[in-house]
């Protein structure tokens, strides 16, 4: 066992121990996307938010859409890995590190853009509850203070939830390392050793974090959803937007962590712990969300157009037949059209598969997030008032610096960080601890017989 | 100062040197057990669970409701401003902040709790040994009451070579 | 007593002249925003006249309505601020505090009227145009939203002058800048808890209706319907 | 007051000021001493008069404290001065009552506009380039004096003309007297939407020139043919007034109204029924309308008097204009003229009024003869609520030397300049008006100044016209300077609106007026004016005029109140003037000058016209039909910010010109909103954005006046197309005046949308999609 565990070690911290020219050129050329987008925003903030396409009624339009869309992807990290902790299912152990790194980055990027967003931002801690000068606390009736609270919650629990687990994996490293490379993972691993009395608090820890984090989750993109529908706009003011937008993050987040994964498997050779059974499982997870998400967007299309409310049904033609609808439809086929028979199917459930279906699956939810904010805001009760909106190139820059600073930071702590926990795989590979599940079974196997192949 | 360890190969022999300290009168909590991954199904893995996280997370959880409780009514009292014919101590939103700061003061304790239990962070403690990142199995004790050749005679089994720290 | 400010839009002697919204312009320091950003959709009209067509050639009919901020009771704008900089003033007022605003624009996404605009640059005034500014009333940098506030300088000008000549204000004493410059006397401003004033009288008409009253805003404008023969 | 009040106004004053320091150039090192004294914070209104169109709307100015960059004596600085912060009607003026249109409103750019001209100009490069350099006064006066002496020199005192707008006031004798006593021919006033035809029609009718005022606060049913009596004729803050209380200002009573008009203007968005006549039989409609009535025996035929003598045919029934004929000839349901003619008598008081391009039509002046018959038949003239003249004030105060001038039009002079060689115009002085920009490329204006040796011009401000001119003598804003009208509609009593300077020149111009008189002194031999200064003039005028009470006379009065105006009557109502009963208010006042000349009931009757179009209907199917703009009128507003920023009543566009089809037209022709048309007439042709407008008959291209300048400062310049560019020089044969709508034009879609048309709007119709589905 031991040399196998050995084995196993080696491969999870060879991309730490080892730096490859490639990355190098990665992470420059990430870091360049990402410098290009800050200066832009310094731009903007300097000339003035008139840079952007946003007008009069469309107040709201890229910015807020990358906000909710990034939030959303932050939904994948809690999900796999709190509800798989709770259930227990074994496969979970070589994805929840990818899952939750996700969340946690997915997170800081998304929390920018309310602030990237705003006329002032120079201002924006004045969304903080702080004693001031100015004698005023934050209106605790405005969503997006409700926003600010969550999000706090939900990153302070994800990057706690994150670190913890890392912290023996950390020590693992700082022994395998000399020099200053031993004393930062020396500082970081918090001094662990391992004791038995450790281990069972930190295992307590989780799970309580597990519970803790999921009910957060839920709330967080809730609150996101009231951001809308607090607000009497038509396509918004709807009591499904809470569950919707849930459904939608958790789609999009899975979609988001298969991706990951895929791409780490591949680059960093980690096939032997990330297996087709885990795209498996995870496209079983994401074609349920297609279908479940198909079932909202129904449910709440019918709503509007069985309701025929004159300002509702502008913005229903508007996106169903009007200038919106090659998005619309668009959107339909990427969240739906595409993925249902690709994921449905076991022959097409492959590893390629699955990312085709989530990358039409991330292409269709930020679609969805813009169609819901758009084309609400240029449809208005009064026509008079109505607008058109098109993106200019500060924001089209911005959006796309996001998600190279998403894989930036991605690729950075894969760098410093195993990004599959080692000694929950350990555990997993511990013979003596009897699997619950025929399926966890089968994939304890699968991992054993990868491992004693050669 | 000192310490007396062994190393051992698997979680058996590691269990088995266990007993054999404390037939040998050393007190449970003086022998301390140190691996690179946690053994809960061995007898040494599951000494001292600490079921009592849970109250204490509930604990934080109820402080973090009593601040959200005030900071929503006090801040809402100081400079009651109306909106959109709202009272000014608008319950429905205030439970919202409510929830949120519970949850942040749960997460909160029980990370507390766990770092001040878990006594981390620390600087490198004494009784270590780098082969535990190997997989080893470390069973030692810091400051031996008991005399030496009791404690080697316990910890010489199964293949475990005696080292001592001073 | 409390004055509680309201405003009687008689859309049957509106005829679309726009001599308000050029009243508003001087009064407020609304900007010129120019030819580039009007076709960028920021132009500023605190008060607008908005113009609806009916029918076809040749039974075509055009109807005006004059729109701008509602100052509702319920107002959809003021809970969605997070710094307070839009609240409700004991007169009744949808006040815009400038300096609290950080600009996230949620207000102008709630006001179902969209009569808030937002600062998108700082304003311009080429010299020497700059010399027209009112000085009673402030000038909105970049990043803030704005709105009509019922010419809330003029409000407090009266009630101080009110106060120092120690005499009650006469309806009619007091008219915003749009109220003052109608040439058809179809924008009636006043004080709706003088159930004598002319507002008052106006609001009670059986023309009178609220624009999107349904939504349960609660808006202080009335609108008298345009009456048509036969 | 106690402390907390105190406080209170200090704060205000306090912000006030702090604000007010805002326009505060840090640069400016020089701080010259204040030539006045202000509170900071304190508003002072001051009476003005509004200077942008005829209708002469009295108005207060609202001046507080500020600083502002001025030069005094050579030396560029700040100065602490009073500054106009608003304007607002005149409360107690007759005709603006305390109202003013937006375009008056906006007039306080003109004083503040950074494209003022600061100080005299001398031309240096060719001309038209719009090369200068600044002068002295000193200097730029010696240059015209030595002008005006050649011409004396060479005996050529013909040889001096002077251009100037349509107005009226002691401005405009003062710069009839120069002429008269230099010898000159008189001045030569152009206005492209002028009230020649309908002055004329009255006179006529009436043995009024003058134009009518209508009591619509009093009328049951009104009849206008073409008249944007809300938007720009004749004096719309006025009309206004009428209008809302025709409207709901009587218990139980709600005044009707018609728009005839082929282009449904804001006027006519507000009529209860839109009745689009073929263009040019709005004559042949009026008297379709007085046919029902004749034939009904519903009102007894002599009851015109000489009004109906004029038309051919009246005493005989109007034979040959019954609904059927009419409605041949106009396009509008016999049954509806029946029905709008039985209104008239049953909702009085009816009224007809015309105005706008009815009589812009070669016929124009029958038809104004028509409506002005019909009023007299229905009774309505100088009856409450109908139509009445307004008492006049004699314009002059001192007795012309040659007796009455004959009339020239610039389309004569530009004429008569490009015939002889050399042009019989050696000197040409030109005072706010822009025919360059606004008259019809067939009159060849440009060409014609430019073989004028010498160009001297008034205007604040470098335009097609003063660009061409070899010496700017700017003159102060009307808010610098002494201003004084006389309105000839609006009101029931007499008015002489008058005011002195509401702040103090900001640059270093001068009022053209004062600058007249130092020349009329400094030429060799002097003209001898009996006043040094303009005000010295205005004085001796409103020294004839009675004092309002004993304890003041008329001149101190109209400084403080703004105008002399006589009492009205007890009622407080407008009462009617007009020849029946012309009831004489308060003051002394006479019938209009040059009245009853050639208008006595001789004049032979006339026989309706039909109206000439230029242009084959084959080749140009279209009618073509400027308008006066809202925010520019004539185009002379069109460098204010504030008007090129407000949407237009009707189409929302800001910033831009574009012409107006039918959307059943449009869509034949392949043509969507926004797309870029070409409209050619025999004239020329022109590129603009199309607009889609239900409100315009399917035969009729409609197109704003006032944009396409080519030099008109930073805000005008190079904007939109100018449609008088492609009028027919097309004219009324009895006034000469020009028919600008008797064009006709073909149109052809050039290209997509080039972002030209900036709408405010999004949506023109409240239910977009109910709408697509009723059709």
């Amino acid at each position: 066992m031991s040399d196998a565990d050995r084995r196993l070690t080696d491969d999870l911290l060879r991309p730490l121990l080892t730096t490859s020219a490639r990355f190098w050129v990665l992470v420059a050329f990430l870091g360049a996307i990402v410098a290009t987008g800050l200066g832009t925003w310094v731009y903007q903030m300097y000339w003035g938010f008139g840079l952007t396409g946003v007008r009069w009624p469309i107040f709201w339009a890229f910015y807020v859409t990358n906000f909710v869309f990034w939030i959303g992807i932050s939904h994948a990290g809690t999900l796999i890995s709190a509800i798989l902790r709770l259930v227990n299912a074994r496969w979970r152990r070589p994805v929840t590190r990818c899952a939750e790194a996700i969340t946690v980055f997915a997170l800081m990027i998304g929390a920018m853009f309310p602030i990237i967003h705003l006329g002032r931002p120079w201002l924006f801690f004045w969304l903080i509850p702080y004693p001031n000068q100015r004698g005023i606390w934050p209106n605790f009736r405005s969503p997006l203070v409700w926003d600010f609270f969550a999000i706090t919650a939900y990153l302070t629990g994800s990057v706690l939830f994150l670190f913890l687990p890392m912290i023996p994996d950390l020590a693992l490293v700082r022994d395998r390392t000399t020099g200053w490379r031993h004393r930062c993972y020396g500082v970081v691993s918090l001094g662990w050793r391992g004791t038995t009395k450790q281990w069972n608090r930190l295992e307590t820890a989780m799970e309580i974090m597990a519970i803790a984090i999921l009910p957060v989750a839920v709330s967080v993109h809730t609150i996101v959803s009231f951001d809308f529908s607090m607000a009497p706009v038509p396509g918004w003011h709807s009591t499904i937007f809470g569950p919707y937008f849930v459904a939608g993050a958790i789609f999009s987040g899975i979609a988001a962590l298969i991706i990951a994964m895929a791409l780490l498997r591949t680059f960093l050779h980690l096939e032997e712990y990330l297996h087709p059974v885990h795209f498996q499982n995870l496209g079983k997870l994401l074609l349920m969300m297609s279908l479940l998400w198909a079932y909202f967007v129904f449910a709440e299309r019918l709503t509007v157009w069985y309701g025929n409310e004159t300002a509702e049904m502008a913005v229903f033609r508007a996106t169903q037949s009007g200038a919106f609808a090659p998005l619309y439809w668009t959107m339909v086929v990427c969240n739906f059209v595409i993925p249902f028979p690709i994921l449905a199917l076991k022959k097409t459930r492959t590893i390629a598969g699955c990312v085709v279906a989530s990358s039409c699956v991330l292409v269709g939810m930020w679609l969805e997030r813009f169609l819901i904010i758009v084309p609400s805001l240029g449809h208005k009760y009064l026509p008079y008032s109505w607008g058109t909106y098109r993106p200019r190139p500060v924001e089209i820059i911005i959006t796309i610096s996001t998600f190279a600073a998403m894989s930036l930071l991605y690729v950075l702590f894969a760098k410093l960080v195993p990004i599959i926990s080692v000694w929950e795989l350990k555990v997993g590979a511990h013979p003596a601890h009897a699997a619950e599940s025929v399926e966890a079974r089968d994939d304890e196997q699968a991992l054993f017989v990868a491992r004693t192949e050669p | 100062m000192s310490a007396v360890y062994a190393l051992y190969a698997d979680p058996e022999s590691a269990q088995a040197a266990v007993d054999r300290l404390r037939a040998a009168g050393v007190a449970d909590r003086e022998i301390t057990v140190i691996s690179s991954e946690p053994f809960e199904s061995h007898r040494f893995g599951s000494r001292d669970k600490a079921t009592w996280m849970f109250w204490l997370a509930g604990t934080g959880g109820a402080v973090g409701l009593a601040f959200a409780y005030w900071l929503t009514q006090m801040t809402e009292r100081a400079w009651p401003l109306p909106t959109g014919g709202m009272r000014i101590v608008a319950t429905w939103p205030n439970l919202i902040i409510m929830f949120e700061v519970t949850m942040l003061f749960a997460v909160l304790s029980t990370v507390a709790t766990l770092l001040v239990t878990a006594q981390m962070p620390r600087r490198r403690p004494k009784l270590y040994d780098l082969a535990v990142s190997d997989g080893r199995i470390l069973v030692g004790l810091d400051n031996p009451t008991a005399p030496l050749d009791a404690l080697e005679r316990a910890l010489t089994v199964h293949g475990g070579q005696l080292k001592t720290l001073s | 007593m409390a004055h509680r400010w309201g405003m009687a839009v008689d859309l049957d002697r509106c005829t679309g002249c726009e001599a308000c919204v050029t009243a508003c312009r001087a009064e407020n320091n609304i900007p010129t925003v120019g030819p580039d950003q009007a076709a960028a959709g920021r132009a500023m009209h605190w008060i607008r006249v908005e113009r609806y067509w009916e029918g076809d050639f040749p039974d075509a009919r055009l109807t005006f309505r004059p729109v701008l901020c509602q100052q509702c009771d319920a107002a959809p704008c003021e809970p969605v601020c997070p710094t307070y900089a839009s609240h409700h003033t004991e007169e009744g007022l949808n006040a815009q505090v400038y300096n609290r605003c950080i600009g996230t624009r949620y207000c102008a996404n709630a006001c179902p009227y969209n009569v808030r605009f937002f600062n998108f640059f700082n304003p311009q005034w080429d010299r020497p145009l700059q010399l027209q500014l009112n000085p009673d009333v402030s000038v909105r940098e970049v990043g803030v939203m704005e709105k009509c506030t019922f010419c809330v300088q003029r409000i407090n000008a009266a009630e101080i002058q009110a106060t120092a000549d120690e005499k009650p204000q006469k309806d009619g004493d007091l008219k915003t800048a749009c109220a003052q410059s109608c040439p058809a006397t179809a924008l009636v401003f006043g004080d709706l808890n003088d159930p004598e004033s002319a507002v008052s009288r106006l609001s009670r008409s059986p023309r009178g209706s609220q624009l999107l009253g349904d939504l349960g805003t609660q808006p202080k404008i009335t609108y008298l319907a345009r009456q048509s023969q036969t | 007051m106690d402390r907390r009040i105190f406080l209170k106004v200090t704060a205000v004053t306090g912000t006030s000021a702090t604000l007010a320091s805002c326009g505060n150039p840090e640069h400016a090192i020089i701080r010259f001493i204040p030539e006045e004294e202000h509170v900071p914070g304190v508003a002072e209104w001051k009476p003005s008069l509004c200077p942008l169109c005829q209708a002469g709307c009295g108005v207060i100015v609202r001046v507080m404290e500020g600083d502002a960059e001025v030069v005094r004596n050579g030396q560029a600085g700040v100065m602490r001065m009073g500054l106009a912060k608003k304007l607002e009607g005149n409360p107690a003026h007759p005709i603006s009552q305390g109202k003013l249109c937006g375009r008056g409103q906006a007039a306080i750019q003109i004083a503040y506009h950074p494209d003022r001209i600061t100080q005299p100009l001398k031309r240096t490069g060719p001309r038209g380039q719009g090369q200068f350099q600044p002068v002295t006064w000193d200097a730029a006066i010696a240059e015209l004096v030595a002008q005006l002496d050649g011409l004396v020199t060479s005996n050529n005192q013909r040889g001096l003309a002077f251009l100037k707008g349509g107005g009226r006031g002691q401005r405009d004798d003062l710069v009839s007297q120069f002429l008269d006593r230099f010898g000159a021919p008189p001045a030569v006033s152009f206005d492209l939407f002028n009230y020649d035809v309908l002055r004329r029609a009255n006179l006529l009718s009436f043995g009024r020139e003058q134009l009518p005022t209508f009591d619509l606060a009093r009328s049951g049913y009104v009849v206008s043919f073409g008249a944007d009596f809300l938007g720009t004729w004749n004096s719309p803050v006025a009309q206004h007034a009428g209008y809302g209380q025709m409207r709901q200002g009587r218990r139980g009573v709600r005044g009707a109204f018609v728009q005839v008009e082929p282009r449904m203007s804001q006027t006519g968005a507000n009529a209860d029924e839109w009745v689009p006549a073929r263009p040019g039989t709005e004559g042949v409609l009026a008297l379709g309308l007085a046919h029902v009535l004749l034939s009904a025996r519903l009102r007894p035929a002599d009851a015109a008097g000489r009004a109906g003598a004029l038309i051919d045919g009246w005493n005989a029934g109007l034979t040959g204009y019954t609904p059927a004929d009419v409605e041949k000839q106009t396009g509008v349901a016999a049954a509806r003229i029946e029905r709008m003619a039985r209104a008239l008598v049953e909702q009085p008081p009816g009224v007809a009024m015309i105005g706008g391009a009815p009589l812009a039509q070669t016929n124009g002046l029958f038809a104004a003869l028509a409506v002005n018959a019909l009023n007299a038949l229905l009774g309505n003239v100088g009856q409450p609520g109908g139509v009445s003249f307004m008492p006049q004030i004699p314009a002059t105060v001192t007795p012309r030397r040659s007796s009455p001038p004959e009339r020239r039009t610039l389309q004569a002079v530009t004429a008569a300049i490009l015939a002889a060689d050399p042009s019989p115009v050696q000197v040409l002085l030109v005072d706010s008006t822009n025919p360059v920009f606004a008259s019809p490329s067939g009159w060849r204006t440009r060409e014609a100044l430019l073989k004028v040796p010498f160009i001297a011009s008034f205007g604040s401000f470098i335009d097609e016209t003063s660009v061409l001119s070899d010496l700017i003598l700017p003159d102060h804003a009307f808010l610098e300077s002494w201003v004084e009208g006389r309105p000839e509609s609006g009101a029931a009593v007499p008015v002489a609106t008058l005011a002195p300077p509401a702040l103090r020149p900001l640059h270093q111009t001068r009022a053209t007026p004062d600058v007249l008189l130092q020349v009329a002194s400094r030429l060799n031999k002097p003209l001898d004016f009996p006043w040094q200064t303009f005000d010295e003039m205005l004085m001796a005028a409103f020294a004839t005029l009675p004092a309002p009470s004993a304890d003041t006379d008329a001149w101190t009065a109209a400084q403080q109140q703004g105008g002399w105006w006589g009492a009205a009557d007890a009622a407080g109502q407008t009462r009617p003037g007009g020849p029946a009963a012309q009831a004489e208010p308060a003051g002394r006042t006479t019938q209009a000058g040059g009245t009853n000349q050639g208008g006595r009931p001789d004049a032979a009757p006339v026989r309706a016209l039909e109206a000439q179009f230029d242009g084959e209907p084959a080749a140009y199917p279209f009618h073509f039909l400027p308008y006066a703009s809202h925010a520019f009128l004539d185009g002379s507003l069109a460098h204010l910010p504030w008007l090129q920023e407000l949407p237009d009543a009707m189409t929302t566009a800001m910033w831009s010109s574009w012409a107006e089809i039918n959307p059943q037209t449009a869509s034949k022709l392949g043509i969507a909103e926004g797309d870029v048309l070409e409209i050619t007439s025999t004239q020329g042709s022109l590129r603009t954005p199309a607009l889609l407008s239900p409100g315009i008959a399917p035969d009729v291209i409609a197109m704003p006046v006032g944009q396409g300048h080519e030099t008109f400062t930073r805000y005008a310049s190079g904007r939109g197309q100018n449609p008088i560019k492609i009028l027919a020089s097309a004219a009324e044969p009895e006034t000469g005046a020009l028919a600008w709508a008797a064009t006709r034009v073909r149109v052809t879609r050039i290209g997509p949308p080039n972002g030209d048309l900036i709408l405010f709007a999004g949506e023109m119709r409240e239910h977009p999609h109910e709408h697509e589905h009723e059709r």
